[in-house]
């Protein structure tokens, strides 16, 4: 029997198991813990978490299209000061991993975000997801502009010290992620989370409308799966020291494979979640077996492999 | 946070049958011991389209009734309306086929601990869950009262054996084909004044909700209403479903109405803010 | 019975339907002809046609993903000169309405390429691809860059007159399709189309490389539709006067109507005609359909539909 | 440019028989009079996955044998091995069950106009279109030897009814657990001396064809091929499934092998160039 070391890391973050919860896809953790146990996975990546307390996008908040969906919740939540009270002792309770989602409206919000984070325990690394396509920054989404992104993330390392691993979430919306990526590496991210959704959009032929509320959503789901694999591939052949968690698509362990493949230490199942509440569970297992079956005895020796020369042709 | 979830279980079910039952298809699912969790509004979330399918979420629908004691262990029923892709396959399931199912979903209607008279309002589709409500009432004591509605008589759902349970059963359809013509909500204020209706329990488009509670608002009548949003996910975790809901101090919050849902109090709803920004 | 006006038109360019061949998805049209009648709808675009002979990428050239399909076919094909000989005749004998793609390595090639066409008779109009992400412009994609898309519509439009119609295609994979949009606009282009491919990629877990030959493909199929319908309403929203070709996963007439609804005056009918070689007919009688049974007499009540301020809010 | 596909029609055909045979699956399909237009070496392109499938492309299958005298009409019959979640989908379809297809298409093997020695060399389910091509040539009055290889027994395609066409039948596997230990194409060196093989048709895998090209070339045997690159429309209209091949003066073009194929004459492809950039 081949004991395989399934273990990864993102930064100086261990976590016994590459598979994480998607932000926003698992609110807070404790409605998938009936389903499943949170310590179990590799963590849970709460809901991106902003200052005050907001409402979101108005309903409908959601459009199926084909192999994925669109959505528009426009980063509804508690607020991080009760998130902090509520949320945070449950999962440390639970003994489960914590990524902390971030998200701003200013450069400022995520300075100030960081810092209430700074003395919390229990938290493995923070996410600053400067990609959300559905909040309003004068039209811009951060991560779309190398300059806002370097500033947010700049601002974060700043503010958390040298502690706490911060992975920037990136858009793939952009001309060149790979500057991008970069741009926010050289500000002090210990790593990359990749990809956010798609910007997209669906008619609605009976009110021939937009259908969602907010009209454009972020698409998620296997469709996006092929822009998510080549981002990664992309973003880990430029920069192969920074460890990417990758995310899109995912749904089954050969998913997850791929994307570690690419390039990703870890990989964060959201969709998948919705149509399937034990999916996390499912894809950690297959992709273990998956990975003992190619005769590998550790996570680590997949990490990136699709991008070794060659050995033999015919394979 | 709600911990109404916790019977919560995915499983594999085999379907026992399919019938037409006018425009809706009356599906009949084995899911064993997990029958006797299931409570009347509590809703079931359904995998469509197979192996290969390009539908990647579920599908919610209303548990119609549930049975314990049946010789293949207990079984639900689903009254399904062939709206889209999903629903269509669904209804093409025949016997013996297999479904992954999520079940038991949400919140279930409260039942009054004191024998008291309901009024059950159901739009289509929406009468499904209300006669196994119908039938716990009844045995509370309750005196309940049905009325159902419907663009038309195909559209009405009314089995014969659920008629058991229910005191009285008025059926109004817009187009006349069936009971009365016109719109479900009309008798409600005149029953109310008339009969000493403590409750209403209702089920149906949100517009034949939205209705009701502009007639109970100002009366003593509860109103506990099950709502139906667009969801992703039906358990909590993605944040598609919500409603403005408020409190009890006048705050509102965005509720997601598949796990603080689908039954909720009517009154709190703020109905003329649904798909607005708060 | 409702007599529908389903015309529409390109710049100066008039077509009896609004339902067309993508570029690269009907060869050179001859393929298709044996499935229906070429004439009966609104226009083959042909495919990318370059200076020289071209053998294209490597195989495997193409992958299947959820919804969804990757080609890397690198714009093989016969060269300007064979096409003109063989292939625009032969359209032109069918009674087709016919648009020619061109692709060019160089801004010069693409005007070189208007001048080949420029007497050439059966043309109804030019779709100018600046998008192909298969071709190495050293690494980037002329579409990705405002300044050489603008550079190439400039040449070509210098170089045509003022007759031909021309249509920039564009690719989504950029951080303001907008600004590229103008851009094309202010130096010539009479139309848009909408979208190319999305970058993505595949990784073979047998060989545990990427699968594709060459490496990166383009994703097109259901599972973009959502990209394209945001593109084409973004850009319309923006320059509701210039026409806009739309495609990106259209295999219904129920998605031609909502790229049309989004702002789309024609729509380019590609992977689903390898799904279906008579898609393109059932998609030109599905949405005629619909648009009768909505009650519109003309395909231009159509257009940009979503765009309108709801009148009633019931709707 | 060629006008093979001039018979393709793309229809609803129906099920008739689906056995597991080995490994394999034999479907036997109505096509109705399309029967009689299919020739050994033309395939068929399928829709998998029915209604709501996220597979947005079609499958290709040699067409193994046609009928076109029977009761139901004429059929065709496909060796399909359930490969992945396309094939395992129509491996599932029972009779009854109905099928987008088009049919006939791509190039079909010559047939001498002399009574010649033909060798026939199929590798796994190669070996399907091998029989219908045998009972061609056998009324053509040339001798038909066959040789049948894969890595195992169950991947041997060989029925009972073929062989009535077939002057003789060796079997490889490599395994060695059906008829000699061995690949299929070792013995062939010594056949083409031996006997008076004028041409070799052969199906199955890419390295299979390879190898036997590499033991005619130079000598004065045919051999005709049917190639298998990965297909996204089978039709000649996404430039997918090319492949090398040089014309009379040696000039190399990227042949669709779906249009100007699966056919081939196996010494015109650029075996090594497979795969690469020209
Ligand atoms: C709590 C609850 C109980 C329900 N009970 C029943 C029932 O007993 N019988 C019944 O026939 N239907 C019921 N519905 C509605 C049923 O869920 C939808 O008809 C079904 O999801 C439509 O799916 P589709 O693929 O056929 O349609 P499509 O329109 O193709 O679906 C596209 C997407 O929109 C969602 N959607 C579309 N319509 C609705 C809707 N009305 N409600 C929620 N999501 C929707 C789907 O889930 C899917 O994700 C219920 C819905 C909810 C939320
Ligand atoms: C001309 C021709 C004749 C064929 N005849 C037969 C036959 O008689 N019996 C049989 O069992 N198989 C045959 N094949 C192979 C068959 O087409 C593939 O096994 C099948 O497409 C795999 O689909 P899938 O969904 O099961 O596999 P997946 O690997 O999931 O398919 C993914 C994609 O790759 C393509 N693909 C994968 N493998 C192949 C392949 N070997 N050849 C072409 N495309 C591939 C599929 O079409 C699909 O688009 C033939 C292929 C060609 C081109
Ligand atoms: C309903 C929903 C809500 C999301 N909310 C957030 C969020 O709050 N913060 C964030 O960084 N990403 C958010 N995302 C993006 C996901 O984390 C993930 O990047 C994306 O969905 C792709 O992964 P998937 O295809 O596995 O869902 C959300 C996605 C969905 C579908
Ligand atoms: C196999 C293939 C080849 C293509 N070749 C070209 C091309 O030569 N020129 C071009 O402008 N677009 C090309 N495209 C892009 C299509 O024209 C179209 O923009 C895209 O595929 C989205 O539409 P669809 O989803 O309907 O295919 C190609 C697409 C495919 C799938
Ligand atoms: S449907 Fe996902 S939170 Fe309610
Ligand atoms: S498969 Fe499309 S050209 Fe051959």
């Amino acid at each position: 029997m081949t004991v395989l070391d399934f273990s990864t890391t993102l930064g100086n973050a261990w976590f016994p198991a590459p598979t994480f919860t998607a932000s926003g896809c698992a609110s807070s953790g404790r409605e998938l813990a009936q389903f499943f146990d949170l310590k179990d996975m590799g963590a849970v990546v709460t809901k991106s978490v902003m200052m005050k307390a907001r409402t979101g996008r108005p309903t409908p908040r959601m459009a199926e299209t084909p192999s994925g969906m669109l959505n528009s919740i426009g980063l509804q939540g508690p607020g991080i000061d009760a998130f902090l009270a509520k949320d945070i002792p449950y999962l440390v309770e639970q003994k489960a991993r914590v990524i902390v989602s971030i998200a701003g409206e200013t450069i400022e919000e995520y300075s100030t975000l960081a810092r209430k984070l700074r003395s919390v325990s229990g938290i493995s690394a923070i996410e600053v997801n400067i990609s959300c396509p559905n909040v309003e920054n004068r039209g811009l989404v951060f991560a779309c502009d190398p300059e806002a992104s370097r500033r947010v993330i700049d601002g974060v390392r700043r503010t958390i010290g040298g502690e706490l691993p911060i992975i920037a979430k990136l858009s793939p919306d952009v001309t060149d992620l790979v500057a991008i990526a970069r741009g926010v590496v050289d500000s002090g991210a210990d790593g990359l989370a990749l990809i956010n959704t798609v910007l997209g959009m669906v008619i609605n032929l009976d009110t021939m409308r937009p259908h969602l509320g907010g009209k454009t959503g972020g698409l998620s789901g296997p469709a996006i799966r092929p822009v998510a694999v080549r981002a990664i591939y992309q973003v880990h052949a430029a920069m192969p020291q920074t460890p990417i968690l990758g995310m899109g698509g995912v749904s089954s362990g050969r998913d997850a494979l791929e994307m570690i493949a690419a390039g990703a230490s870890g990989v964060s199942i959201g969709t998948a979640s919705f149509g399937n509440p034990t999916a996390i569970m499912t894809i950690q297992n297959e992709l273990k077996d998956l990975i003992i079956a190619k005769g590998f005895t550790s996570l680590r020796q997949v990490i990136g492999y699709a991008h070794r020369p060659d050995e033999a042709k015919d394979e | 946070m709600s911990t109404i979830n916790k019977n919560a279980t995915q499983i594999v079910a085999t379907v026992v049958s399919n019938k037409r039952v006018g425009q809706y298809h009356q599906l009949i699912i084995n899911i064993g011991e997990l029958a006797a969790l299931c409570k009347p509004g509590n809703f079931v979330a359904i995998n469509v389209g197979g192996e290969n399918s390009r539908m990647i979420l579920r599908r919610a629908f209303a548990i119609s009734r549930v049975s314990t004691n049946t010789i293949s262990g207990g079984t639900l029923e689903l009254i399904v309306a062939p709206h889209g892709q999903g629903s269509r396959w669904l209804c093409s399931q025949s016997e013996g086929s297999t479904l992954d199912i999520v079940v038991p979903l949400g919140t279930a209607f409260g039942i009054p601990t004191e024998p008291v008279q309901a009024l059950l309002v159901g739009g289509g589709y929406g009468s499904a869950p209300l006669f196994g409500l119908a039938e716990v009432l009844n045995a509370k004591g309750c005196r309940v009262d049905m009325l159902l509605g419907a663009s038309t008589a195909s559209k009405i759902y009314a089995p014969m054996e659920g008629k058991r349970a229910v005191n009285s059963l008025r059926i109004y359809t817009e187009d006349g084909s069936m009971g009365q013509s016109g719109r479900v909500t009309e008798p409600i204020k005149a029953l109310i004044e008339d009969m000493n209706i403590a409750v209403i329990y209702s089920c149906g488009p949100m517009a034949m909700l939205s209705a009701i509670d502009a007639i109970t608002r100002g009366t003593h009548v509860v109103h506990q209403c099950a709502v139906e949003e667009s969801m992703a996910c039906g358990i909590g975790i993605c944040m598609t479903c919500v409603l403005p809901v408020a409190d009890e101090s006048g705050n509102i919050f965005m509720l997601r109405s598949c796990i603080d849902g689908p039954v909720m109090d009517g009154s709190f709803v703020q109905w003329d803010k649904v798909g607005e920004v708060l």
